[in-house]
C-alpha cells in the first residue's frame, strides 16, 4: 500500500451483519435534582481564573472538535463543561477527560467565550486527586504525584526513574513493547539513570511548605 | 453635620457628568441592572466642560469625600472640545487640591462613553473603595498662597480661591 | 441679577419670578421598578420636610395621564408653583413633565427631575442605601428648583429640505417616502452607484423573490423622482448646526465622466484598449476581471461608467490613445475632473450607512485566502446570481461541480475574539443559499450551526422546507477547515471538523465546497462617521438609537434619525421598516415647519463682566461676540448651543447658563450632601 | 559579531531525552557569538503535571528561575532566560504573567519566593531560542554564515502546542513561521503544512509520554504528523520541543506495524539541522543521539557548492 492510501483511523463502513449484542438491564439514567450540586460550578469558578465564564458556554462543540484527544474521552469536553454546570459533581469527577487532556491549551485558545477550558481540566484533575476520585488503572494521577514528590525531594525530574517506576506498577505489558526503543535511548544517552537534583532542595521544600501553609 | 461613629465610614461622592455621554452611561448601567456602589450622587451638567472649580470645591465644603467628572471620550464631546476644557482645568485643580492636603484619589476625571455602562459600574466601585480606604476628607494643610491667613476654614478657601 | 452670596457662589435673583417658591415633590412607584427597592413613602415623608416644598406626594406611575393630573392640579389650585418628579432618568420622561408644568399654567422650565429609577433603584442592591440616596437626589432637585426661573421656550424654524447619507436600500426607501410626501431629498452615496448590499443578492430569504427584480424599479425611481438629487461617488464631510436647521458640506470625488451626458451606451467600455478585463471586479466580490473602464453591473444608478484611475494607462502614463473619448458620441469624458464640494441647508438627516461584512481572512481557522474552494457567502451570491461572474452557476476555482457542500454558520459572530453579537440574518441566508446550492448543482448540503435562529413571518416555515429537502443540518461551531485527508474519501477534498454535539461525537466531514456565513459588523469608518453627524456609537461600533424600544429610529442629536444595518444587525424585511419609520419621523419635524430648542443657552451679566474675553476664545461656535466699546461680552443665543464651556471658565461668574446657573449648581450640591 | 551571552534554562529532558537539543543548542548559539550559560541550581518548570495538584505552586517553582535569573544579573534592565524547552517556556511565561497581575495568586507566589530570600522584580522574561535565532541574532545574519546549504532539502517544521498557546508570544497563533523563516535561512525548503501546532500525543510533560497510559492515542496523534508531513514531501521533521521529538521519532517501528505504513522519517531539532548547515562537526551537533538520521544522497556539500556559499557569507562578514 502507497503512503496516500494510509489512514490513521480504519475507517469502514460499519454493517450489522446481523450480530447481537449481550442484552444487559439499564439503569434509571434520569437525574434527580437531589443528586445534583447546584454548586459545582461556582467551586470551579472560585478554582480558575475566569472560571466562571463557563456560565457564559454556548455549547459550540469547538472545544471537543479541536481536542486531539476527545475521540478516547468518555465525554467531551462540551459535555464535560455542561455536566459541571448541570452540577453533576459525580460524574465530571469520575470522568477520564480531565485525565486524557495533554495540556495543549487548543480550546481555550479557540473557545468563542474565551473559557480557560484547559485551566478547568488542570482544576478538575485537582479535585479529583484530592476526592481520589481519578479512574483506577489509569497512569497519569500516580505519574502527576509520583512526579510532583520527585520534584519536591530533588528539584529536577529524571524521567527514566518515573517512567520505569510507573511502568513497572501500573502497565507491565506496556514496558515490554518499549524496551527496543527505551534501551536504544540509553545507549545513545538520552536515558540515563543518573537521578538529576539541585542544591537549593531545602529551599524548595520550605518555598513549597510557605505557600501550602 | 455629625459623624455617627457607631457606622462604618461610608464615602459620599459627588459625580459631575456630561449629559450626552456619562449620563446616558450611567442610564445604561441602570437599564442593564449593573449593581454598584450607592455612594456616588451624579449631578446633570450638558457638558464636562461646565465643571467649575467652585463647583469640586463646593462639593468638599459640603461634606463630599470625593468627586468625580465624567465627560466623553477626546475627539467625542457634543460640544465639539468642551472635554478638553474640563481637562485643562482639571491638571490645575488636582495641582491646587494636592497643595490643600486633598488626595489625589478624591477627585476623578474620567471619560466614559454613551456604550460605557459598564465602567460607570467599574469607576464608581473603584472609587469608593479608594476612598473607604482613605477615610474621611479632612482638610489638614493650607494651600501654600494663603498660608500667611492660617488657620483657614475651608468655608474661606471655597471664597479665597475662586475669588 | 446676580449678587455674590458671600459664599464665593452666586444667588440668583431671577429676573422674573413666580413668587417665594411652594414646590411639588412627586415620587414615582414606577409599578415595582423603584418601590421594590426604594420605601416610597419614607422619601415622600422626607420630601416633605425640606425647605419650600409645600407638596409631597407618590403615585404608582407618573407618566401616566392620572399621574400628570396630579402635578397640573396641584399647580392649578395654587398650591405649588414649581415641580419635582423623582422618577426614570430625564432623557426619558423630563419632557413629559415639563409639558404637564406648562398645563398647568407655569413655565415649563419650573421644573426638574431627580432619577431614582436609573440612578438608584436599578443599581444599588440594599434597599435601606437605595432609599438613602433617592432622599438624596431628591434633596438636590429641590434645592436647585427653588432657583430656577422663569423661561420662554425657544422656538426655530425647519429647514424643509432633508438628507439621506447611504443609497442602499434603507437610504432608497427612506429617500423615496420622503420625495412622495413632497420633500426635496439629497441622497449622497458614497460608492458609484446606489443599491447596496442588496443589489448583490440573487434571491431574497424567505420568499425567493429576486433581488434585483424588487430593488431595480425602486432605484430608477430614485433616479428619475423630480424631488430627489442623488449624489453618488459622494461623501459628507461636514456638518454644521442644528435640529432643524444644518448646513451639509459634501464631496463629488471625480468619476472622470460627466454624469449629465453619458447615456450609458457601454459602447467606451467596448472601445477601451484593453481588450479583456484585467482588474478585479470588486462588486463580483473579485471573482471577475474588469477593465479600467466599467460599469459594476447593468441596472447601476445611476447608469454612468467609471473610470479607475488606478488602473487606467492615461492615468498612470499619460500614454494611450483614448479610445475611449472617441468611442463616446456625447463627449462625456472629463480627464481633468476633481473634487468637487457642495454645501447645502438640510432640516434633518437620516443616516443609512449601512454594514460591512466580517472578513473571513480574519478566521485563517477556515481557510478563507489559503483554500480556493474556500468562499465567503457575498461570493456565492455572485456566483449564484445571472448576472455575476458564472452567469448563475456555482462552480469550484477548477470550473467543476460541488458533490458536496459545507456552509459554516456564525463566521466572526457570537465569538468574542471577533464581534460578540449575533449577526441575525446568517441563519436565514444559509438556508436559502443551501436551498439554492441544492437545486443549481444537485450537492450534498451540510450546515454547520450553533443554534438555529428563524423568528421572523414565514422564516420557521422556511427552516422547515429545507429540512424537508434533505439538507443536513449539524448542530456544532466548526472548528477547522484542513486539507489534511485521515481517510481515503477525505483525499483532495476539504474536511470540516465539528462536533455533532446532538450525537456527542466528534465528525469531519469530507465537502468540495465551504461557504462561510460571514456576519454584519458595522462600517470601518462608522467612528468618523459619528463625529461627523455628532451622534453615539455603541462598544461594537453601530450607531445608538435614543432609546432601544420606543425611540429606535432617533438619535440622542435632534434631527439625526438613523435607518438600516447602521444601527444594528437586520435583515431586508426590517431594514425597510426602520427606513420608512425614520422617513416618517423626519417628516414629522420637518413638516411642522418649527421645532423647540432647550432654553439652557448662555448669558453674560454684563455688570459682573470684566471684559477678559476668555470665554470669547473658548466658544467652540463662536457665539459670543465681544463689544469693544463697552468692553462688555455678550451671547448670541441662537447661535449658542448650551454646553456652558464659557460658564466654566468666566474668571468673574459674569457668564451665566439658564438652568445650569452657579447658584443653582451649588444649591443642588448642597441637596444631595446636605441632609443624608 | 558582538558576543552576547543570555543565561540558559535547560529543563529536566534538557538532560535527558533532549540532550541532543541542548548540545546542539549550546554549539550553535555558541557559533553564532551568542553564547548560553547554564542558570545555576536551576528547578523543575512545574510542567503541566504541577498545575494538576496545585497551580499557585507551579507558578513558584517556575518563578524561582525567574527570581534567580534577575539575581544573577543585577541592575535595572529586562534580562532574558533562554528556556529550550517549549513547556518549560510555556511555564515560564506563564508565571510571569501571573506575577505581573499582581493579584493574590502573586502575593502567595511572592510569599512563597520571600520564604526562601528571593524577590521577582519582573525584569526576568522567559525567551524561546527560535525567538532569538529569527529575531535577535537575525536570518541574514544565519545565512551569512551558512557553509554548507542544505539545497533542496524538504523540511517540515513541527511547533507543537505550547510555542504559541495558551500565549503567542513571538509567532503567529494560528500559523507560526518563525522556523520555516529559519529552515530557508539555511538553504532548505519549508514545507507548508497544516499541523504545525497540533498536538503530537507526548503531552510536554517532563514525567514520560502519554504512550504509556494511551498507547492507541498517541500513536494516532503522531501517526497522523508522520503520515501528513511525508505525504507532502517532507524529507526531515524538525522541532524545538525534547517530548515531540521523542515521540514522533521513537516510536516509528511501532507505528509501521500498526498502521501497515513502514516509516522512517528523520525527526531532528532545528538547532541540529541548522548546526549542520553552518559545518558544525556532527559529534558536536548530538547527531548520534538520534534514532534516525540521514541527509538525502544529493547532499549538495560538493566542494563547489560549499565554498560558494562559504565565499558568500565571507564577502558579507
Amino acid at each position: 500500500m502507497g503512503a496516500l492510501t494510509q489512514t490513521a483511523t480504519d475507517v469502514r463502513k460499519t454493517q450489522t451483519n446481523g450480530s447481537r449484542k449481550k442484552w444487559r438491564p439499564v439503569k434509571d439514567q434520569s437525574k434527580f435534582e437531589a443528586q445534583l450540586d447546584p454548586g459545582f460550578a461556582a467551586e470551579i469558578a472560585a478554582e480558575v481564573e475566569g472560571g466562571e465564564l463557563l456560565h457564559q458556554c454556548i455549547q459550540c462543540g469547538t472545544c471537543s472538535a479541536v481536542c486531539p484527544l476527545s475521540a478516547y474521552m468518555d465525554l467531551t469536553p462540551r459535555r464535560l463543561i455542561a455536566m459541571t454546570r448541570a452540577g453533576v459533581r459525580d460524574d465530571v469527577l469520575h470522568s477520564v477527560t480531565p485525565w486524557a487532556c495533554t495540556s495543549c491549551y487548543a480550546c481555550t485558545v479557540e473557545c468563542p467565550k474565551r473559557i480557560p477550558i484547559t485551566d478547568i481540566m488542570h482544576a478538575l484533575r485537582r479535585i479529583s486527586m484530592r476526592e481520589t476520585t481519578y479512574p483506577r488503572r489509569f497512569i497519569t494521577p500516580v505519574m502527576t504525584r509520583a512526579f510532583v514528590d520527585m520534584i519536591t525531594d530533588r528539584g529536577r525530574s529524571t524521567e527514566s526513574w518515573i517512567s520505569l517506576k510507573l511502568y513497572l506498577k501500573t502497565r507491565p505489558t506496556e514496558l515490554l513493547k518499549n524496551i527496543p526503543v527505551g534501551s536504544r535511548l540509553m545507549r545513545q544517552g538520552r536515558l540515563g539513570l543518573r537521578r538529576e537534583s539541585i542544591e537549593g532542595r531545602e529551599d524548595l521544600r520550605t518555598m513549597l511548605e510557605a505557600m501550602s501553609r | 453635620m455629625s459623624e455617627d461613629t457607631s457606622r462604618p465610614f461610608e464615602p459620599k461622592i459627588v459625580a459631575f457628568f456630561c449629559n450626552w455621554c456619562t449620563y446616558t452611561a450611567a442610564d445604561l448601567a441602570g437599564i442593564s441592572r449593573m449593581q454598584y456602589a450607592p455612594n456616588v450622587r451624579a449631578i446633570r451638567l450638558m457638558c464636562s466642560g461646565r465643571v467649575d472649580p467652585q463647583f469640586v470645591l463646593a462639593a468638599f465644603h459640603d461634606g463630599a469625600d470625593g468627586v468625580l467628572i465624567g465627560g466623553c471620550h477626546p475627539g467625542d464631546c457634543h460640544y465639539q472640545e468642551g472635554n478638553h476644557n474640563a481637562r485643562r482645568r482639571f491638571e490645575l485643580l488636582r495641582l491646587m487640591l494636592r497643595d490643600m492636603g486633598i488626595e489625589d484619589e478624591r477627585v476623578r476625571l474620567e471619560w466614559i462613553s454613551a456604550a460605557e455602562g459598564d465602567k460607570v459600574q467599574r469607576v464608581c466601585n473603584e472609587m469608593t473603595e479608594q476612598i473607604r480606604a482613605l477615610g474621611p476628607l479632612r482638610l489638614v494643610t493650607v494651600p501654600r498662597w494663603h498660608a500667611e491667613e492660617a488657620p483657614a476654614e475651608h468655608v474661606e478657601l471655597v471664597g479665597q480661591v475662586t475669588s | 441679577m446676580l449678587e455674590p452670596d458671600g459664599n464665593g457662589g452666586l444667588t440668583s435673583q431671577p429676573i422674573s419670578t413666580n413668587g417665594s417658591p411652594k414646590i411639588g415633590v412627586y415620587v414615582c412607584h414606577c409599578g415595582l421598578n423603584i418601590a421594590g427597592k426604594v420605601d416610597v413613602k419614607a422619601v415622600v415623608e422626607f420630601a416633605s420636610t425640606l425647605p419650600n416644598v409645600a407638596v409631597a406626594r407618590d403615585y404608582k406611575f407618573m407618566c401616566s395621564d392620572p399621574g400628570q393630573e396630579l402635578i397640573e392640579k396641584d399647580l392649578r389650585e395654587g398650591l405649588i408653583n414649581r415641580v419635582v418628579v423623582a422618577s426614570c432618568s430625564p432623557l426619558m420622561h423630563e419632557a413629559t413633565f415639563r409639558r404637564a408644568t406648562a398645563v398647568g399654567g407655569q413655565s415649563p422650565f419650573y421644573f426638574q427631575m431627580a432619577s431614582i429609577r436609573e440612578q438608584v433603584s436599578w443599581v444599588v442592591a440594599d434597599g435601606e442605601d437605595a432609599t438613602d440616596k433617592a432622599k438624596a437626589l431628591v434633596a438636590g432637585a429641590v434645592r436647585r428648583v427653588a432657583l430656577h426661573e422663569y423661561l420662554e421656550p425657544r422656538r426655530a424654524d425647519v429647514h424643509a429640505d432633508v438628507m439621506i447619507v447611504g443609497g442602499g436600500i434603507a437610504g432608497i426607501h427612506a429617500a423615496l417616502t420622503m420625495a412622495e410626501a413632497g420633500k426635496h431629498v439629497f441622497l449622497v452615496e458614497r460608492e458609484s452607484t446606489i443599491g447596496g448590499h442588496m443589489a448583490k443578492f440573487d434571491k431574497t430569504f424567505p420568499t425567493l423573490d429576486c433581488a434585483a427584480c424588487i430593488l431595480t424599479p425602486k432605484m430608477s425611481q430614485v433616479r428619475s423622482h423630480p424631488n430627489i438629487t442623488l449624489w453618488t461617488y459622494s461623501d459628507v464631510v461636514g456638518v454644521e448646526g442644528y435640529t432643524g436647521d444644518f448646513t451639509v458640506r459634501v464631496r463629488h470625488r471625480p468619476r472622470y465622466v460627466k454624469e449629465e451626458l453619458c447615456t450609458g451606451c457601454l459602447e467606451c467600455i467596448e472601445k477601451c484598449i484593453h481588450k479583456q478585463g484585467k482588474f478585479a471586479d470588486e462588486w463580483n466580490e473579485g471573482l471577475s476581471k474588469r477593465k479600467p473602464i466599467y460599469i459594476p453591473f447593468p441596472q447601476a444608478t445611476p447608469a454612468v461608467v467609471d473610470v479607475d484611475p488606478e488602473a487606467c494607462i492615461w492615468f498612470k502614463t499619460g500614454k494611450c490613445p483614448r479610445t475611449c473619448i472617441e468611442a463616446c458620441e456625447r463627449d462625456a469624458f472629463d480627464f481633468e475632473q476633481t473634487e468637487t464640494f457642495d454645501e447645502v441647508k438640510v432640516g434633518a438627516i437620516v443616516l443609512a450607512t449601512g454594514f460591512k461584512a466580517f472578513d473571513a481572512a480574519r478566521m485563517p481557522e477556515y481557510g478563507y485566502g489559503l483554500y480556493p474552494n474556500v468562499y465567503t457567502s457575498l461570493e456565492i451570491e455572485r456566483l449564484l446570481n445571472a448576472a455575476g461572474p458564472t452567469g448563475g452557476e456555482v462552480v469550484l476555482r477548477d470550473g467543476s461541480h460541488p458533490k458536496v457542500v459545507g456552509i459554516i454558520h456564525c463566521v466572526g459572530s457570537r465569538d468574542a475574539k471577533h464581534n460578540l453579537w449575533c449577526s441575525k440574518v446568517c441563519c436565514m441566508y444559509s438556508l436559502k443559499l443551501a436551498h439554492m446550492v441544492k437545486e443549481r448543482t444537485g450537492a450534498e448540503v451540510y450546515n454547520f450551526y450553533i443554534d438555529m435562529r428563524t423568528p421572523g413571518k414565514g422564516y420557521e416555515e422556511f427552516y422547515d422546507k429545507i429540512l424537508k429537502e434533505g439538507v443536513h443540518m449539524v448542530r456544532g461551531r466548526v472548528a477547522g477547515v484542513t486539507d489534511e485527508a485521515a481517510s481515503p474519501e477525505e483525499e483532495g477534498r476539504l474536511v470540516i471538523r465539528a462536533e455533532d454535539t446532538l450525537i456527542g461525537s466528534v465528525r469531519r466531514i469530507p465537502v468540495d465546497l465551504v461557504i462561510l456565513a460571514v456576519g454584519i459588523e458595522p462600517q470601518p469608518d462608522a467612528q468618523d462617521v459619528r463625529r461627523t453627524f455628532n451622534i453615539s456609537t455603541g462598544v461594537e461600533g453601530f450607531f445608538t438609537e435614543r432609546h432601544p424600544k420606543l425611540a429606535p429610529v432617533s438619535t440622542f442629536t435632534d434631527g439625526v434619525f438613523l435607518a438600516g444595518a447602521c444601527q444594528g444587525p437586520k435583515d431586508i424585511p426590517e431594514t425597510v421598516a426602520q427606513a420608512g419609520a425614520a422617513a416618517a419621523e423626519a417628516l414629522a419635524m420637518v413638516d411642522r415647519g418649527f421645532v423647540m430648542l432647550e432654553a439652557n443657552t448662555a448669558f453674560i451679566d454684563e455688570a459682573a463682566c470684566s471684559g477678559c474675553k476668555t470665554c470669547v476664545g473658548l466658544c467652540p461656535f463662536s457665539a459670543i461676540g465681544f463689544d469693544e466699546e463697552r468692553q462688555k461680552a455678550a451671547v448670541n443665543e441662537v447661535v449658542c448651543k448650551g454646553c456652558g464651556v464659557c460658564v466654566g471658565a468666566c474668571p468673574s461668574g459674569a457668564a451665566q447658563q439658564h438652568l445650569f446657573t452657579d447658584a443653582q449648581i451649588f444649591a443642588e450640591i448642597e441637596g444631595v450632601l446636605a441632609y443624608v | 559579531m558582538t558576543a552576547t551571552r543570555y543565561t540558559y534554562y535547560p529543563g529536566c529532558s534538557g538532560k535527558g531525552v533532549g540532550r541532543a537539543y541542548e548540545e546542539s543548542l549550546l554549539t550553535v548559539f555558541e557559533h553564532l557569538g551568542a553564547g548560553l550559560d547554564e542558570l545555576d541550581d536551576w528547578n523543575c518548570c512545574g510542567a503541566t503535571a504541577w498545575p494538576s495538584v496545585d497551580e499557585d505552586q507551579a507558578n513558584a517553582l517556575a518563578a524561582r528561575n525567574l527570581a534567580l535569573t534577575e539575581q544573577r544579573t543585577p541592575g535595572a534592565g529586562p534580562v532574558d532566560l533562554v528556556a529550550a524547552c517549549t513547556g518549560c517556556y510555556r511555564a515560564l511565561v506563564r508565571a510571569e504573567h501571573v506575577l505581573g497581575e499582581r493579584g493574590p495568586a502573586a502575593q502567595k507566589i511572592g510569599g512563597g519566593l520571600a520564604s526562601i530570600g528571593l524577590d521577582y522584580e519582573g525584569r526576568a522574561r522567559a525567551r524561546h531560542p527560535l525567538d532569538i535565532l529569527v529575531n535577535e541574532i537575525g536570518l541574514d545574519a544565519i545565512s551569512a554564515a551558512v557553509v554548507r546549504p542544505l539545497t533542496g532539502l524538504k523540511v517540515a517544521s513541527y511547533y507543537g502546542c505550547l510555542l504559541v498557546r495558551p500565549f503567542a508570544t513571538f509567532d503567529d497563533q494560528w500559523n507560526p513561521t518563525s522556523m520555516d523563516r529559519l529552515v530557508a535561512a539555511i538553504g532548505a525548503e519549508p514545507v507548508d503544512w497544516p499541523l504545525k501546532t497540533r498536538c503530537c500525543g507526548g503531552s510536554c510533560y517532563c514525567g514520560g509520554p502519554v504512550i504509556g497510559v494511551m498507547p492507541e492515542a498517541t500513536m494516532q496523534l503522531s501517526y497522523a504528523l508522520l503520515r501528513e508531513a511525508t505525504k507532502r514531501g517532507a524529507e526531515m521533521i524538525v522541532t524545538i520541543c525534547p517530548l515531540c521529538q521523542f515521540n514522533m521519532e521513537g516510536f516509528q517501528d511501532r507505528m509501521s506495524k500498526r498502521f501497515n505504513h513502514p516509516l522512517d522519517v528523520p525527526v531532528a531539532f532545528i538547532s541540529q539541522l541548522v548546526g549542520i548547515a553552518l559545518g558544525i562537526d556532527e559529534k558536536a551537533l548530538g547527531i548520534k543521539r538520534l534514532l534516525r538520521w540521514r541527509l538525502p544522497e544529493r547532499d549538495p556539500i560538493a566542494a563547489g557548492v560549499g565554498s560558494a556559499a562559504e565565499g558568500g557569507g565571507d564577502a558579507r562578514a
